[in-house]
């Protein structure tokens, strides 16, 4: 039977890939922003695991709002990035280097 | 002989009933696309005083397998610099979604594969996916028509379904369900009880987006032979063609599905409420008076003519035309209604209350 | 409710198979004579001279970024219409607010010209 | 193992396969198609845990608009393929190293500490919509409101800073095009017959 | 069902400030660009007009409403109204730095407003749902004002790493929130910590596992080491007006959220908090003290003196008592009005086409304007903690409350890494009093400016002189 330790490990795992993934793609910022939604689809999991198994449907609603922020939160994260293109013809992290100290 | 038959059904795997169900759905489904393009070139041919296909078989019965024959037959080209995967993929997720969605449309009363509770949400998520077989179409091809068109139908496909799904909470609000049985059962009563004249504004746009979401005439810019010559698949030939032919036309008898169970009344008969009911109970005449499933048909049919009707009457729209109306004119209208309906339904006003 | 899921999962299934059959069919049955002339993208019987992904207006991010506001109202008005019978005045409120708070927004896009396409 | 169970495997299996792939694949555009797998599959693992409206949710907004917006920037910024990858295999021994400790630090204090009786299954009219529906917009009204502010400002901040009126370029106005008359664009002049002689 | 109706008296200061942020976004739309101050003016009668509000309806019992997940008390009243003065005075000094760049836009004022609704919503949050949903407001109104000078690779490189972190923050933030939700069953910070106080001993690790997630995300966001990398690109990288708001009013809200979360939601896990504040605390102070002394960009300087300043506030929470707290508040308080005459400072010497954000364009800052040489001087002998200034009572503050505690080594180890920092803050004092200037243009400001920067920069010393003022309403906000 699946119980609740299932779907937590697969929140975990889903966690760490997506701290893997930040660390591994530093120098791309369209692969780091989409590891974000990664990390916040664990997030996501283990709330809806833990809100199933309780029986509580706080954590559904919580889930519901953080999926709203984090689509609010792409949007403004990709205007930005056109932005960044559009001013630097990059988004190659390590050309992003005029800040030193 | 019914019973054994009944047996047999009982006996088998719960899989396999689910997928002599689908193959039910699927087969006629495919038919009828197939008799739609018929359809289509014979009453636009009507239309404009010629006689359309009548070569092949009697009356040209015989010309949706001749094409499908000849485009079994030609090959299936990938320009050198696409991206051949995607390139491949792409076909397949634009009919993927068209056809998953009919696994909850309810045929006739309790007549659903699949009768779950969310049923539009899981429609509406289903008709968003439509974009992806577009726009990777657009980009795996590498070809600056095919990108062209793909951006444009993706930006318009997006700023009609914000109005459609608009127009589709209204009907929710006053249906109090989002699964279709439940809706296509509130509307029954009579003919006035379907929602088709209460929400008349909400089905204007939700029939109007949804033309516009299949991209047909007169909003077919995406393809627009003349200037972009069709769009995100000029780089597509043989069955990878027919495939997104396929997705287009099922998605076209989707939305007129749907827009006879949204505000229509579904497999309701026009005659319920008004005919006494003894009428029902003469044998055949009876039975085709009664709700049914014919009674769906018969609409969905009328709403696929409107689609070919629409595309041999109206001249294409412009471009900007058709993002202005998406964004100005149907978001806005919905979002007014919505404020009546929440007021209507919160004080019990409105003629949905009878 | 699961066991309705069911069939969904298959029909999904079953809708990707409708597309891979025909292109598998259409990819054996069909010839396979490739040549340079056919291979290449249409251009209008020009060369290709380059790579044709090119970079484009930043309106079509724009109606990307506000479908996606867009598309969580919808998200959020679909709960609200299902169980507007038993939420109430209080309910038919709170949405009234939530609503009029996003209308201001597309008041703003509007008088913006972000609606506009030129 | 029953149908659940294995169900639960094979959506996890494709889920975590989409995910990895999705952090070490080269092309962008693949990568973020292989997020709209990780979302599908997690929208499937959702709907085992009853949370239906949630699952769709997640496919409608997710699937449906964000990831189309990351597909329209990835595919229109030109990105150069090859240096975006630079240095990646130089940090994938350290990425592997923290994903593999991270999990299993991870791991053992779930396993070890987290139980919880499964619930029974909700019946056939269990509306989770509904529902939701029902404490959404009373009990939660007031993250309700501020939900709308956020995707006020969301608006307000996307507008802010794309949207430019670019004073180069010739666009013209098609609407105004068609609007043009005679008297517009041709002056009658009375002129004399020149003199050819 | 059971649903009463909210009472919504509390909330009045945050509806004044939604309908009027709203209705500034449409005024704005029909104001033209010669009568933007129109715009302004009502975000400064806005931020007056909830500071008049919440002063009114400021009540010495706790108020609770929306099912306990909004709270009013004295701490968030004080809160509040001290970040409404802040963000008056951000956007008086913003004013002349956005006009001379060609940004004095609305959509400024507009996202500044919004950015304070978050602020309050984070104050007065008593749910986990609340308290992200108002960090959120404020971080994607900041993202956005940081981007707000769309021309500026450099505005759109920083806004691009604050959103990252600020993202990366969330994460974390959220994951040990999923973790606490599933342990004790609640979102509301009053059920989280009744569940802590009844159940037994027996569930420490995963607790101890939520937390740290928790404060790795708060860390983050308040940029204590080591999750401090963004700050002094983000610093660095925003136009001046921004970095002076992200570096002043954000903080109070941040405090109030460790306040909510640790404190009150957490409080009997303070023994497994206290020791990972205690080394972020020494990372922040050491860091941050030693790598300012090699910024020669001031903007970086202060960047790095606000990470120790984290160092600081964190000691006064991990005491653990109310004296800390109180400190912590204190100095809170104190910070923030001494960065925004730091920040202020900077706005002043800048023009169009010159940031002035370098330490060298300080050089003789005393023969072009005795005045606000003075002032500068003040700013930074009170960042550095040079008694009769208020920096050095909120520092006391801080140190008593940790020695109180039994942490001397601490207290000692704080006091060396101030002397240490006191190097750079008066390496700029000498550059301004001894050096000579590169270049004699006057200082050409707007009257209200030069006012209130200059009674920014007087409060400075009046507090510190009058140090129990502030230091009663700190103690009063404190004690519940």
């Amino acid at each position: 039977m699946i119980s609740l330790s299932h779907y937590l490990v697969l929140g975990a795992i889903l966690f760490s890939l997506s701290i893997a993934g930040i660390f591994l793609n530093r120098k791309n910022v369209i692969i780091l922003l989409m590891s974000i939604e990664l990390m916040l689809l664990a997030v996501n999991m283990n709330f809806v695991a833990f809100s199933h198994f309780s029986g509580d449907l706080a954590g559904q609603v919580f889930v519901f709002f953080i999926l709203t922020v984090a689509a609010a939160e792409a949007a403004i994260g990709l205007a930005i990035l056109t932005l960044l293109f559009r001013n630097r013809q990059t988004i190659n992290v390590q050309d992003l280097d005029e800040m030193k100290g | 002989m019914l019973e054994t038959i009944m047996n047999v059904w009982e006996g088998l795997p719960l899989v396999m009933q689910i997928m002599a169900k689908i193959t039910l759905i699927v087969a006629p489904l495919m038919l009828a696309v197939a008799y739609v393009t018929y359809a289509e070139r014979k009453v636009i041919g009507y239309m404009q005083v010629r006689l359309g296909p009548n070569r092949v078989g009697p009356k040209g019965w015989l010309q949706p397998i001749a094409d499908a024959v000849k485009l079994l037959t030609k090959e299936v080209i990938i320009p050198t610099n696409a991206n051949r995967y995607l390139f491949l993929i792409a076909p397949v997720l634009s009919i993927a979604p068209a056809l998953a969605a009919w696994a909850v449309i309810p045929f006739d009363d309790g007549m659903a594969l699949a009768n779950i509770n969310a049923g539009l949400l899981y429609i509406l998520a289903l008709s968003s996916l439509g974009v992806y077989g577009v726009i990777i179409a657009g980009w795996a091809s590498n070809s600056k028509y095919a990108l062209l068109g793909a951006m444009r139908s993706a930006a318009q496909i997006v700023a009609y379904e914000i109005a459609m799904g608009f127009a589709l909470v209204g009907v929710i609000m006053v249906a109090g369900s989002l699964n279709l049985g439940e809706i296509v059962s509130a509307q029954s009563g009579s003919i006035y009880h379907w929602y088709l004249l209460p929400l008349l504004p909400l089905f204007l746009v939700f029939f109007i987006s949804g033309v516009a979401e299949t991209n047909r005439a007169p909003f077919d810019v995406a393809e627009g032979e003349s200037e972009i010559v069709a769009g995100f698949h000029v780089e597509y030939s043989g069955m990878a063609f027919a495939v997104f032919f396929l997705a287009e036309y099922a998605n076209m008898i989707l939305i007129s599905a749907l827009t006879a169970l949204l505000f229509l009344g579904g497999w309701l008969s026009p005659f319920q409420g008004i005919l006494p009911e003894s009428a029902f109970a003469i044998p055949v005449i009876g039975w085709f008076l009664d709700s049914g499933i014919h009674w769906f048909l018969i609409k969905t049919a009328f709403f696929l003519f409107c689609f070919l009707w629409f595309r041999a009457t109206f001249p294409r729209y412009r471009y900007d035309q058709i993002m202005r109306l998406g964004w100005k004119v149907l978001i806005p209208v919905t979002i007014v209604w919505l404020f009546v309906l929440g007021v209507g339904v919160a004080f019990g006003i409105g003629p949905w209350f009878a | 409710m699961l066991e309705n899921y069911l069939p969904i999962l298959i029909f999904i299934g079953v809708g990707l198979l409708v597309g891979i059959i025909p292109l598998a069919l259409g990819m054996v049955i069909g010839p396979h004579r490739p040549d340079g002339a056919k291979n290449s993208p249409y251009e209008c019987g020009f060369e290709a001279f380059e790579d044709s992904r090119m970079k484009f207006d930043v309106r079509f991010y724009l109606v990307a970024i506000l479908f996606i506001i867009f598309d969580l109202e919808i998200a959020f008005l679909f709960p609200w219409a299902v169980a507007l019978d038993s939420i109430g005045l209080f309910g038919l409120l709170a949405m009234a607010l939530f609503l009029g708070i996003l209308v201001i927004g597309f008041i703003y896009e509007w008088k913006k010209g972000a609606l506009e396409w030129e | 193992m029953n149908f659940e169970a294995f169900l639960f495997y094979f959506f996890s299996v494709i889920l975590v396969g989409a995910a990895v792939a999705m952090i070490t694949v080269r092309n962008p555009v693949h990568a973020a198609l292989f997020l709209v797998l990780t979302f599908f599959t997690s929208a499937a693992l959702w709907i085992m845990l009853e949370a239906e409206f949630l699952g769709i949710v997640l496919v409608l907004v997710y699937v449906g608009a964000v990831m189309v917006l990351f597909l329209f920037v990835v595919m229109m910024l030109d990105i150069n393929l090859a240096r975006m990858r630079e240095g990646f295999i130089r940090f994938l021994p350290v990425g592997i190293v923290v994903a593999v400790a991270m999990v299993s630090v991870m791991t053992l204090v779930i396993v070890r500490h987290f139980h919880m009786e499964a619930p029974e299954r909700a019946g056939a009219d269990y509306n989770n919509t509904e529902a939701l529906g029902q404490i959404l917009y009373t009990e939660y009204v007031y993250p309700f409101e501020i939900a709308a502010v956020i995707l006020l400002v969301a608006i307000v901040a996307a507008i802010a800073l794309t949207l430019r009126r670019r004073p180069g370029t010739k666009a013209i106005d098609p609407a105004q095009q068609v609007r043009i008359t005679r008297k517009g664009r041709v002056r009658m002049v009375d002129m004399k017959s020149e003199d050819k002689s | 069902m059971t649903f009463e109706i909210p009472d919504f008296m509390p909330v009045i200061p945050e509806l004044f400030v939604l309908g009027m942020a709203c209705a500034i976004l449409v005024i704005d739309l029909f104001v033209p660009q010669a009568r933007r101050d129109i715009t302004y003016g009502l975000s400064q009668f806005t931020l007056i007009g909830a500071a008049v509000l919440t002063i009114a309806l400021a009540s010495p019992e706790t108020r609770f409403t929306f099912n306990d997940t909004f709270i009013a008390d004295g701490l968030s009243d004080l809160l509040k109204v001290a970040v409404y003065l802040i963000t008056a005075v951000v956007f008086l000094y913003s004013r002349p730095y956005l006009q001379d760049r060609d940004i004095y836009k609305g959509e400024y004022y507009v996202l500044g407003l919004f950015g304070v609704l978050g602020m309050m919503i984070m104050i007065s949050s008593y749910s986990f749902l609340t308290l992200y949903l108002g960090l959120e407001l404020l971080s994607l109104s900041l993202y956005a004002m940081v981007a707000f000078n769309r021309d500026s690779a450099r505005a759109s490189e920083a806004a691009m790493k604050y959103f990252i972190l600020g993202a990366i923050a969330s994460g974390m933030l959220l994951y040990g929130m999923s973790i606490l939700y599933g342990i004790t069953g609640s979102l509301d910070i009053k059920e989280v910590s009744d569940y802590l106080i009844t159940s037994s001993a027996g569930l420490n690790v995963p607790l101890v596992f939520a937390l740290s997630f928790v404060i790795v995300g708060l860390a983050f966001k308040l940029g204590a080491v080591p999750f401090h990398m963004w700050v002094p690109d983000v610093y660095h990288g925003a136009p001046t007006s921004v970095t002076l708001f992200i570096g002043t009013a954000p903080k109070l809200a941040g405090l109030a959220i460790i306040m909510r979360l640790l404190v009150d939601g957490l409080g009997p896990l303070h023994h497994d908090w206290q020791g990972m504040l205690t080394i972020l605390a020494v990372l922040s102070l050491a860091v941050g003290n030693v790598v300012a002394i090699a910024q020669t960009n001031i903007k970086r300087m202060l960047a790095y003196s606000t990470i120790s300043h984290v160092g600081f506030i964190l000691m006064g929470i991990l005491a653990g008592t109310h004296e800390g707290y109180a400190a912590a508040l204190f100095y809170t308080l104190v910070y923030a009005i001494v960065a925004a005459g730091g920040f202020g400072m900077i706005i002043l010497l800048s023009r169009r086409g010159f940031e002035a954000e370098n330490l060298d364009d300080f050089r003789g800052l005393n023969e072009r304007s005795p005045w606000f040489a003075f002032i500068m001087l003040l700013i930074m002998f009170s960042m550095a903690g040079v008694p009769p200034t208020v920096g050095f009572y909120a520092k006391l503050a801080v140190l008593q409350a940790v020695v109180q505690v039994d942490m001397i080594w601490l207290a000692i180890f704080a006091v060396i890494f101030s002397i240490v920092g006191a190097f750079y803050y008066l390496r700029a004092v000498k550059i301004m009093y001894f050096d000579k200037p590169e270049d004699e243009s006057p200082l050409p400001k707007a009257l209200d400016m030069n006012v209130v920067l200059s009674i920014n920069g007087l409060l400075v010393i009046v507090l510190g002189i009058f140090p129990g003022l502030l230091m009663s309403l700190a103690t009063g906000a404190i004690s519940w």
